[in-house]
């Protein structure tokens, strides 16, 4: 069994480092707060790692299937008997799978930025953010309980928040955030609704009951949420779907995905944890959890998650193949390999063979987190070096920073899915789950793995080839040891992480499944990785106006996909013109106006009636006289005519 | 012949201290000064006389009637003649002819004793003009003022046609009913037109004393030209007293006619409160304006009246007494003022409270009672208005009633607002209050608090029943 | 005609109070608006005695009461006729529509 | 536990106050006396859990009787449940938290004090009275209070605010007056709460009832469309006032609604409580949609208020206990949340003399315990977990998903959207004035907080966190009460 | 129609005839002398109903002091010969129209009431009077008498202290 105060120490240990160094750590460990916070990280690293081993390799197995185990289940809100939040602890293959991803990746960013950020003004509190981040996303992994995941979800975004705006002085950096958090929240309202509705129709907010609830097709909240359908769709369906918008808007999705490439103004090595590694997996992660709902009870909801997989992957490998920005390519890049991940879940099914995008998900979801934070701390190395994040201040760096060079190729070379890196095996995975089960989205996969090698390494010559002579300002080294190091314990993984296998460990119902080799499924992709790279390198390898050519020829297709298909447009638009301009400018408009326009006009008329009824106290003695009299003979002919 | 000193008590000792001021004023004089003090001594020795020997009982046949009750009532109008005596004492030490203003109030005030205790409407009439035309004549009594004399000419007049209107329905009652005692009538009583109209005819005659609208537009221009003394007596005594024989009247001798003049009080009660707060809304003279809060109160106090049970008439006494104490402190502060800068209009008051703190939280104090704020005791008098007014059921009645609230709350409100928000760039000089305003000042703020929380007070008039 | 009773009394009686009444309400002159009150008690006066000597013999509530009445419109009278004089020197007028500073 | 203490404490202090010779002597007394409330009201809790834990189910415990108007059947009638003693809780840290950052009034001090321990006092004496009359009598007496603080204290048009907010709450009152009395007689001529709710009102005068009281107690906590009083009120008041304003006052707006209205009138509650769904599912996006065109800081935080407190109507008009317990934590939560926020908004204008956020900007860089101390509580209003918002609202919407019908559920939605809408505008607000460039040269010799602010956002954050994050204690005292009133909705 | 009869008839034409005149005419003397005579109209109408104790102090009372008393404030206050300014019309058709219904309202009142008749027409006595005037029994009047003692004294006082403004009270 496992060691529940080991593994709740996994998360306590950053969120102890956050809650250090938040509070005292502008004053007392003004220096050391880098070091504080790397520590409890290293540590939680290695107990995340002792937990991984003792699970996949001492107690996770039992009967040859692996377990999920509940070390831990504390109630934290209880609404009505059966229906609580309960923080617990959900260890399976999945959550310690991340479990190594969120504190391995972590850990290499922290020592990456004790060089990065070093010298900032808030050095302390950048790490007590980090701190924050990493518990957080752990709670997340950890979670038992539907809404604990929730809870984590929103910590998880808020810190994703703070971080982007980091630079808070940076308005660009601000509004950043903002948007972030905006967009992100807007998916959580799916996410809450269909958190209810799932947990009303099954009457538990727990995971483990709520799928059994939801699974078993003879249950009566199964059939009860069947039949009470709405716009067309029974209850779980909108409920399922709702949870998956969730998803969606935090793995930046399409249509929801237009946060993530703003959130490259937060400090690089943010962008590698956060943007690249885990928070923006959280969206596949959740799906992963509440897989057996999706494939067995709303099969309907994973096929619409795989189609939006799907296309996230192709639009962002476009637009990825127009952006000038390094650390922008990066984002979309990131964006298309999540749309990778999410439809590898989407043409999966549930337990054994059929499970095998479930299995390829997950997988590339773990070599994905290496070579991403790769690319992403190597450009942050890049960018430390040209202080530009713009690809024309770029170009032949590989002289210059060749322990940079050496590893980003790594990692493109894996991203482009070349054996023997790791992003080959993962991706062969997925590819192959995709052909088996949906040719189509297949299709789209094996055009969007042409172009991820196409960018990537346009990216890659644009910045260590192309212009040679290059002055870059004054010349200070690649980098210190702790930027290096990161980039070389990741490049090893990059490099190496394919050849796990994965399938042994991770799979949808927990029995081992087998990966299988195929040769000749693997030409397509291959090739098309090559020939992508070759483009690239007639492109980009040499400073040229091809490039431009080509863009001019594509003329309109280039100019949207420059513009990210106008879909950040579009948002304004509804934002601005519409939430603003139709609904929040009037409703402040008609309260100030209307609602407290009523209230005044009360105050206003009695007023008016004061002042019109003042004549009749006119001074004049024999006038009250004739009010007096009148006053009598009205009521007097009153009483006797009509009330007697 | 016993009974006839402890049944009359109050009478005999108001018209014995009338005497002596007569006897004084006939014989050598005195100065103001001491006469003043004399006097405030007796006024204080007849309200604490008027705790002893209440018993119940008739004289001279069922002309004179007193209970306990009565007797309470009486005491309620010795106390505001007293607190009268004390805290317009500035203006009277001034005045040229004090023995002859407390005759007339005191004769004014033996008028609404045998008012209260009158079981016939003889005795009701007269005592009734006794109540009336002293105060007229002491309307008059800033002699010199235009203003006085044109208030004190509205007054009579109004109230000699108010009384020949009374009278007229008292005929037709007499004619009706061939008795003029209460008893006798409401067993004469049979609903005919007549006597509606004569009911009509002698209703007016309170709601004219009472500033019932619309029998109330004399109301602030009397209370306007007036000497302060004799406004406040006006408002507090001559209210109160009226207030508790129409109870009477209406309970005793008009209780065959009650679902008529349940309907009569709703309506006049909505009006009064209505046409009152509405007056009361733009008002610059202070006197002026407590007319007209004076007129919205009463239209609360027919809101309890109309509850036709002993919960109306405990309400009412009680309301009364919180009434004189609120009321005269307010007039108590705008006396004070007046008599030592003039001024009389609300704008002078702003940034009273830099100034002068006391006076400015007694008059707040007053006009928050006044309002029906708590912890002051006005919120309790209201609120047992109301709940006696409730008692039929006719929710709505009491909502109007309480709405009206709001507006009330609003102007008294202005006048706070002017002590203690609005700036002035020269707001008036500290004044100093004499000791024996500020005892009565003192006197009054304390009841204000005090005769709410004191539940023992209105028990106490509860079990007079 | 009939033979003169209550009702030709009652008549008068009323037509003399709303004579009072309508001279109460139009004269202009504070004096005569007094003279106005005094019609209208007489009227009522007449009411009281009629109603004691057709209806209600038995007692003599209208005769005193008529009586008390008259003694108290002098009373009203003098104190009235007092006010009316007093404003008299200080408006120069007795005319009612002057004496209006009061209003409002 | 001797519930009259929490009447008792506060009125000593105030009278104490009256009675110090200068601005330090008061200002100690008041401390010390809101320090002894915040004790009092600790104890109140432990003896309550005690009293629970030794199965004392009465419905209320402490009770203590007193005859008053006897021939009246007033009484003061005291007694705590649960939910008092919550809202007594959050009395008390406001009150302390009030005291603490009013230290700088200069003028007028003692009047200030004394007139902010009377709120305090009107509210403690609420929350603990079983008998109408005396319930209505503390929540008038604050009203005079308020009108003072605002006209005299406040700023901007002030003399308005304070108007318009005395009349509308004392058109509220009106409303309640009504209501008190038509059950007064219906119960046979009693006030009492505990006797009244096992009366049998008949279901015509129910209805009848009902909207007056639930209208009259929702114009305190800003019933749509009632609640225009709040802007200005809020905006206009000095900055302990907004915090007694919005920390309490308003919530015993929304105590009366479920202690009085719903609970003693539960037919009247079920006939009228969808359209008690639909005005607080508009005030709560209205409020939101309001807030985010606003560009005063205390206006923000007064139509967030519109917009939160809705939550608490919402679950009151949700009939269910999950809903209801909610409705019960939004009002804690909100009170502190409220309170604190409009203490940041003080502090913050007290430093740069304006409330705009157009000019302010980058306030992070010059006076950070501030800023983050604003962060926090704009979290807590958007709904963050660990904060005391999240738990609350998440529990209104668990609650009033419990009601399986379309209506009910179109609401829920509709209400949640407002998470969406209120962190819109807490970034922005947030962006404006903490977050990007200093706008304002001058800002930048700005202080930090003084140990006397810095000790009130302490007290309330520590309250927002003690909710955030173990809500269970609160679930606690909150639940059981709630179940006590469902029962009596159920007809049980 | 016999003597009494047509007595009545005059005299309640000279009162009301006298009235009407008194509130009409535009000279304040001669309305003074009208109200003298409709006043001496009622007296009569008293003696017609053999009530003479009333119809002396009627005389007396009325046209030996007040109307003496308001003439002489007429004397005091307005020179004689000038006429009263006239009223404005609007005023007076309102009044005329308020007083019409007043008094029709009154009379089909009064005249559909049936009063109760069957009772012996007596006179009262003078002795009958005096002996109920000064008794504190049932169906007395002393406290009556007293009140209205106490009344003219407080008017007179009054009167005194209003009329004796010019001449400041010594001390």
């Amino acid at each position: 069994m496992p060691n529940a105060t080991i593994i709740a120490l996994i998360p306590l240990l950053p969120l102890a480092g956050f809650l250090l160094l938040g509070l005292f750590g502008r004053k007392i460990f003004k220096n050391s707060s880098g070091l504080i916070g790397t520590a409890l990280l290293l540590t939680s690293t290695v107990l995340a790692l002792y937990t991984a081993y003792e699970y996949f390799f001492v107690y996770g197995k039992v009967d040859g299937v692996y377990q999920q185990f509940i070390p831990m289940k504390l109630t934290w809100l209880e609404f009505s008997p059966g229906v609580s939040i309960d923080m617990g602890m959900a260890v399976d293959s999945i959550s310690v799978m991340m479990l190594v991803v969120v504190t391995f990746v972590s850990l290499m960013v922290h020592i990456y930025s004790l060089g990065y950020m070093k010298g900032e003004e808030r050095f302390s509190t950048y790490y007590a953010f980090l701190g924050l981040f990493t518990f957080s996303m752990l709670g997340l992994v950890l979670s038992s309980n539907i809404f604990q995941i929730y809870i984590f979800w929103e910590l998880v975004g808020v810190s994703s928040f703070l971080l982007i705006g980091f630079y808070y002085d940076k308005p660009s950096a601000v509004a950043a955030s903002k948007k972030a958090f905006i967009v992100t929240r807007f998916a959580d309202l799916g996410f809450l609704v269909g958190i209810l509705i799932l947990s009303n129709s099954s009457g538990t907010l727990d995971f483990n009951t709520m799928i059994a609830t939801l699974t078993s097709p003879d249950s009566d909240a199964v059939k009860t949420a069947a039949t009470s359908s709405f716009l067309g769709a029974s209850a779980l369906t909108w409920g399922a779907a709702l949870v998956f918008i969730g998803g969606a808007g935090k793995s930046a999705m399409f249509p929801l995905h237009i946060w993530l490439p703003d959130a490259m103004e937060g400090p690089t090595p943010i962008s590698a944890l956060i943007h690249a590694a885990t928070m923006v997996v959280a969206g596949v992660y959740l799906v992963a959890r509440l897989f057996p709902i999706y494939a067995i009870t709303v099969p309907a909801v994973l096929e619409i998650i795989g189609w939006v997989g799907a296309i996230s992957a192709i639009i962002a490998a476009i637009i990825a193949c127009t952006q000038t920005d390094i650390k922008r390519v990066l984002a979309y890049s990131t964006m298309s390999q999540i749309g990778y991940m999410m439809f590898a879940l989407g043409v999966s099914k549930y337990g054994g063979e059929s499970g095998l995008g479930y299995t390829a998900s997950m997988f590339h979801l773990f070599t994905h987190a290496m070579f991403k934070a790769l690319l992403f701390l190597g450009a942050g190395a890049v960018i430390h070096y040209v202080h530009s994040n713009e690809m024309k201040d770029m170009g032949g760096l590989r002289k210059y920073m060749p322990i940079t060079h050496l590893t980003f190729l790594i990692a493109c070379l894996a991203i482009a899915g070349i054996p023997p890196f790791a992003g080959f095996f993962s991706k062969e995975e997925i590819l192959l789950a995709a052909y088996q089960n949906n040719t189509a989205i297949y299709w789209v996969a094996l055009i969007t793995s042409g172009l991820t090698a196409f960018y990537m390494f346009r990216l890659y010559f644009s910045i260590f080839w192309n212009k040679s002579h290059h002055t870059h300002g004054e010349s200070h080294g690649e980098g210190s040891f702790v930027m290096m190091l990161p980039l070389v314990l990741l490049g090893i993984g990059a490099a190496a992480a394919g050849f796990i296998p994965f399938g042994e460990f991770v799979s949808s119902d927990g029995n081992p499944l087998e990966s299988h080799f195929h040769l000749q499924f693997s030409i397509a992709p291959v090739a098309l990785g090559l020939a992508g790279i070759l483009a690239a390198l007639w492109l980009y390898a040499k400073q040229n106006d091809k490039p431009a050519k080509l863009a001019a020829s594509l003329g309109s297709l280039y100019k949207a996909a420059y513009h990210k298909f106008y879909i950040d447009d579009i948002y304004l638009f509804i934002t601005k013109r519409i939430l603003f301009n139709l609904v929040g400018r009037p409703a402040a408009w008609f309260d100030r106006n209307v609602v407290d326009g009523l209230i005044n006009l009360t105050g206003n008329t009695t007023q008016a009636v004061s002042e019109g009824i003042k004549k009749m106290q006119s001074g004049k003695v024999q006038q009250y006289a004739i009010y007096f009299l009148s006053g009598v003979i009205i009521l007097a002919a009153l009483f006797i005519y009509i009330w007697r | 012949m016993n009974e006839f000193f402890t049944l009359m008590k109050s009478e005999l000792l108001v018209t014995a201290i009338i005497f002596l001021l007569l006897f004084i004023k006939i014989g050598k004089g005195m100065k103001n000064e001491s006469l003043l003090s004399l006097v405030q001594v007796l006024l204080l020795l007849n309200f604490i006389a008027g705790f002893f020997f209440n018993k119940t009982g008739n004289l001279f046949g069922d002309m004179f009637y007193t209970t306990p009750l009565i007797a309470f009532q009486k005491n309620i109008l010795s106390l505001a003649v007293y607190l009268i005596s004390l805290l317009c004492s500035d203006w009277l030490k001034k005045t040229g002819h004090l023995p002859e203003f407390f005759m007339l109030m005191l004769s004014a005030l033996l008028g609404m004793f045998l008012m209260i205790s009158s079981s016939n409407l003889l005795i009701f009439y007269l005592s009734l003009e006794l109540a009336t035309i002293p105060v007229a004549a002491m309307a008059n009594f800033d002699l010199e003022k235009k203003r006085s004399s044109e208030g004190a000419m509205k007054m009579i007049l109004s109230s000699a046609f108010s009384s020949g209107i009374l009278l007229f329905g008292i005929s037709l009652l007499y004619g009706t009913t061939g008795t003029i005692s209460f008893p006798e009538i409401t067993a004469q009583l049979d609903g005919s037109s007549v006597q509606i109209l004569a009911f009509i005819f002698l209703v007016t005659a309170f709601a004219f004393k009472l500033s019932i609208v619309p029998f109330h537009l004399w109301t602030a221009d009397v209370y306007e030209g007036s000497p302060m003394a004799v406004t406040s007596f006006l408002s507090v005594v001559s209210k109160g007293s009226v207030a508790f024989i129409f109870i009477t009247v209406l309970y005793k001798m008009f209780q065959p006619m009650q679902d008529m003049w349940y309907t009569l009080l709703v309506i006049l009660a909505i009006a009064t409160m209505l046409i009152g707060n509405l007056f009361a809304l733009r008002q610059q003279n202070i006197k002026r304006f407590l007319a007209f809060s004076s007129i919205a109160q009463v239209g609360f106090i027919l809101v309890g009246i109309s509850s036709n049970d002993y919960m109306g008439i405990a309400a009412v006494v009680y309301f009364v007494l919180i009434y004189v104490f609120s009321n005269l402190a307010a007039f108590g502060v705008a006396a004070v003022i007046a008599e030592h800068t003039g001024k009389e209009n609300i704008d002078d008051y702003k940034g009273l409270y830099k100034t002068n703190p006391f006076l400015s939280w007694i008059l707040a104090l007053a006009l928050f009672s006044l309002a029906g704020v708590p912890p002051t005791a006005g919120f309790f008098g209201k609120l047992f208005l109301l709940t006696a007014g409730g008692a039929k059921a006719a929710y709505w009645f009491i909502l109007v009633a309480a709405l009206n609230m709001i507006i009330s709350l609003y102007y008294y409100l202005r006048v706070v607002r002017a002590m203690f928000m609005d700036k002035n760039d020269n707001p008036m000089e500290p004044i100093k209050v004499s000791p024996v305003v500020k005892l009565a000042l003192v006197i009054c703020g304390a009841g204000i608090i005090m005769i709410g929380l004191l539940s023992w007070i209105f028990e106490y008039i509860k079990s007079l029943h | 005609m009939m033979q003169p009773g209550l009702y030709h009394i009652l008549f008068i009686s009323a037509a003399l109070f709303f004579i009072g009444v309508y001279g109460f309400l139009t004269r202009r002159n504070l004096i005569t608006m007094l003279m106005s009150i005094e019609l209208i008690l007489n009227s009522v006066n007449l009411n009281f005695i009629a109603f004691n000597k057709y209806l209600w013999p038995g007692k003599l509530d209208g005769l005193f009461f008529t009586l008390f009445i008259i003694a108290i419109a002098a009373a009203e009278a003098a104190v009235a006729i007092a006010i009316i004089i007093n404003l008299y020197r200080s408006h120069q007028s007795i005319d009612v529509e002057n004496a209006e500073d009061l209003k409002y | 536990m001797n519930l009259l203490l929490l009447i008792g404490a506060p009125l000593l202090t105030a009278v104490a106050v009256l009675f110090s010779r200068n601005k330090q002597q008061v200002r100690w007394i008041s401390l010390l006396g809101s320090i002894v409330q915040i004790i009092l009201a600790f104890a109140l809790l432990f003896a309550f859990r005690q009293e629970r834990a030794e199965n004392n189910s009465a419905q209320m415990l402490f009770e203590q009787n007193y005859k008053l108007f006897d021939s009246l059947n007033i009484n003061f009638h005291f007694g705590v449940d649960g939910i008092s003693v919550a809202m007594i809780l959050l009395t008390s840290l406001v009150v302390v938290a009030g005291v603490l950052v009013s230290w700088n009034v200069e003028k007028m001090t003692k009047e200030f004090y004394f007139l902010l321990l009377l709120l305090g006092l009107g509210a403690y004496g609420f929350f603990i009275s079983l008998d109408l009359f005396i319930l209505f009598f503390f929540l008038e007496i604050s009203v005079i209070p308020k009108y003072l603080l605002i006209g005299i204290w406040g700023s901007g048009k002030k003399e308005y605010s304070a108007n318009k907010l005395a009349l509308m709450l004392m058109g509220g009152s009106a409303l309640i007056l009504v209501g008190m009395l038509g059950l007064y007689f219906i119960a046979g001529h009693s006030f009492d709460i505990l006797a009244l709710s096992k009366t049998d009102i008949p279901v015509n005068i129910q209805n009848l009832l009902f909207p007056l009281l639930f209208v009259g107690f929702g114009v305190f906590t800003a019933l749509f469309p009632l609640h225009t009083w709040v802007p200005d009120g809020h905006s206009s008041a000095p900055t302990a006032g907004s915090m007694f304003l919005a920390g309490i006052s308003m919530k015993l707006g929304g105590y009366g609604c479920l202690r009085v209205a719903t609970y003693l009138l539960p037919e009247g509650a079920k006939e009228y409580a969808n359209i008690i769904i639909i005005l607080s599912a508009i005030a709560i996006l209205y409020g939101a949609f309001a807030t985010m065109m606003q560009k005063d800081l205390k206006y923000i935080n007064a139509y967030s208020s519109v917009s939160h407190v809705g939550f608490s109507l919402l679950g009151i008009g949700m009939l269910t206990q999950t809903a209801i317990t909610g409705a019960l934590m939004q009002m804690v939560s909100h009170g502190l949340m409220t309170a604190l926020f409009f203490a940041v908004i003080g502090m913050v204008y007290d430093r740069t003399h304006t409330r705009m956020t157009g000019e302010m900007g980058g306030l992070m860089k010059v006076m950070p315990f501030i800023s983050t101390v604003f962060f926090i509580v704009g979290l807590c209003s958007l709904g963050l977990p660990g904060f005391s918002g999240f738990v609350a609202e998440m529990t209104v919407f668990m609650g009033s998903w419990e009601n399986a019908d379309a209506f009910h559920r179109i609401a829920t939605i509709a209400a949640a959207m407002s998470i969406v809408v209120t962190a819109v505008y807490i970034l922005r607000a947030t962006g404006q004035t903490m977050m990007g460039a200093i706008k304002n040269e001058s800002h930048l010799q700005l202080k930090d907080a003084a140990w006397n602010e810095k000790l009130a956002a302490i007290i309330l954050v520590a309250g927002i966190l003690a909710i955030g994050i173990a809500p269970g204690w609160l679930n606690d005292l909150l639940r059981p009460a709630a179940e006590e009133i469902m029962n009596r909705i159920a007809g049980k | 129609m016999n003597g009494s009869e047509i007595i009545f008839y005059l005299l309640a034409a000279l009162t009301l005839t006298c009235g009407l005149l008194s509130v009409s005419t535009r000279q304040i003397f001669r309305a003074a002398i009208y109200l003298l005579f409709s006043l001496i109209g009622i007296a009569g109408i008293y003696f017609w109903l053999q009530y003479e104790f009333i119809a002396a102090v009627q005389i007396v009372v009325y046209v030996g002091g007040i109307v003496v008393l308001i003439i002489f404030s007429i004397f005091l206050t307005q020179q004689a010969g000038e006429k009263l300014p006239k009223q404005k019309p609007g005023r007076k058709i309102f009044s005329a129209l308020a007083v019409f219904c007043g008094f029709a309202l009154t009379m089909v009142q009064v005249y559909q009431h049936e009063f109760d008749f069957d009772k012996a027409l007596v006179s009262p006595t003078m002795s009958n009077i005096g002996q109920n005037m000064l008794s504190t029994k049932e169906g007395g009047y002393a406290l009556p008498f007293e009140v209205i003692s106490m009344l003219l004294l407080a008017a007179m006082i009054g009167c005194i202290v209003i009329a004796l403004r010019s001449k400041p009270e010594t001390k």
